[in-house]
């Protein structure tokens, strides 16, 4: 039940950010139209920069871990 | 079992005021420009309205997206 | 009990929120003089984007419910 | 009762430190504008000062509306 | 025992996973400028990557001097 | 016990907001080279910034509390 209560922490975290960076990147004030093409393609490239940061950064975890660094 | 259904309602109203307060603190930092009187003009309070509007459009649309990823 | 520390905490939201917009509108570096009458300004008009937020995400969760959209 | 008065006392220190973090986020962000060398100028710590000062006085005095209204 | 084990497992993999979000939300700002299509650019490839790692360079480095001055 | 984790909190509070204002600082996308001298500085700078900061922010209660203020 926790590892379930994570995993809703975990999609909550990433729609409310993929949200703020689409929104700031695809709508301008006043805000009077939407931009749907542009909120899909932002979601797209959002995905593929979270692999990039994830695959970057546990990289590394196990670079300074082989090293002993931690 | 009243208790459970109380404090599952107090938990909605609760969520629905941190969203409100987080749409206004995003919206007034983009729409609301001057404030050298206290009045908000017709322009103004367009603009807020259409950024909550654009907000939730914007957040249900990558919602569903990731959800017809799964 | 809990009804009264929610209340304080969207209280202390509020005046947060507040405090961190009005600063930021009224006062500029290096922030020598104060400037009151921006502050009771910017404090009216924040409360007034409130309200209009308030309705617009109510009106919105309102429709979505009748329409059965959640 | 002395674990209660120590925890309330450690409570306030506490949030003490969280708002000294908070405003030297604050106000190094727009005090600070060159880190070309390690020390703070007059300026910069005069800015510091006033920053914390102002941001009080802002909050202060929006408090005191805010109760007054209610 | 293996319970403490296992919450100590989840624990870790909660961290990383949110440390994967602050960074994909700070890095996608700085190096994704435009989303006028869905792929990513090599540039903006490298520039994740880089940011990934320059993040954590410079965490690391302000760790090793803050303890060394304790 | 609780006054060690509000220590390690603390400290754990500082490096965050030390390593995201000397980021900003000092790396520039494409984050493509280091720049330690400028990171060193700037820790220092911000820990000269937080000492005003404290200094500023304790006068300023004990002024309060000495008028009777709160």
């Amino acid at each position: 039940q926790i590892v379930q209560e994570l995993a809703v922490a975990n999609a909550t975290e990433l729609v409310n950010k993929v949200t703020d960076n689409c929104f700031e990147k695809c709508l301008m004030s006043p805000y009077s139209e939407a931009n749907e093409q542009c909120v899909d393609q932002c979601l797209a490239k959002y995905m593929r920069s979270w692999n990039v940061v994830s695959r970057a950064y546990i990289a590394r975890i196990q670079q300074a871990s082989t090293s002993g660094e931690i | 079992k009243e208790i459970a259904t109380f404090l599952e309602a107090e938990n909605s109203k609760q969520k629905v005021q941190l969203s409100i307060h987080q749409f206004t603190n995003t919206c007034f930092k983009q729409c609301v420009t001057s404030v050298s009187n206290a009045e908000l003009s017709s322009q103004e309070e367009q603009c807020l309205n259409n950024c909550v509007n654009r907000f939730l459009d914007t957040n249900i649309r990558i919602v569903k997206s990731l959800q017809s990823i799964q």
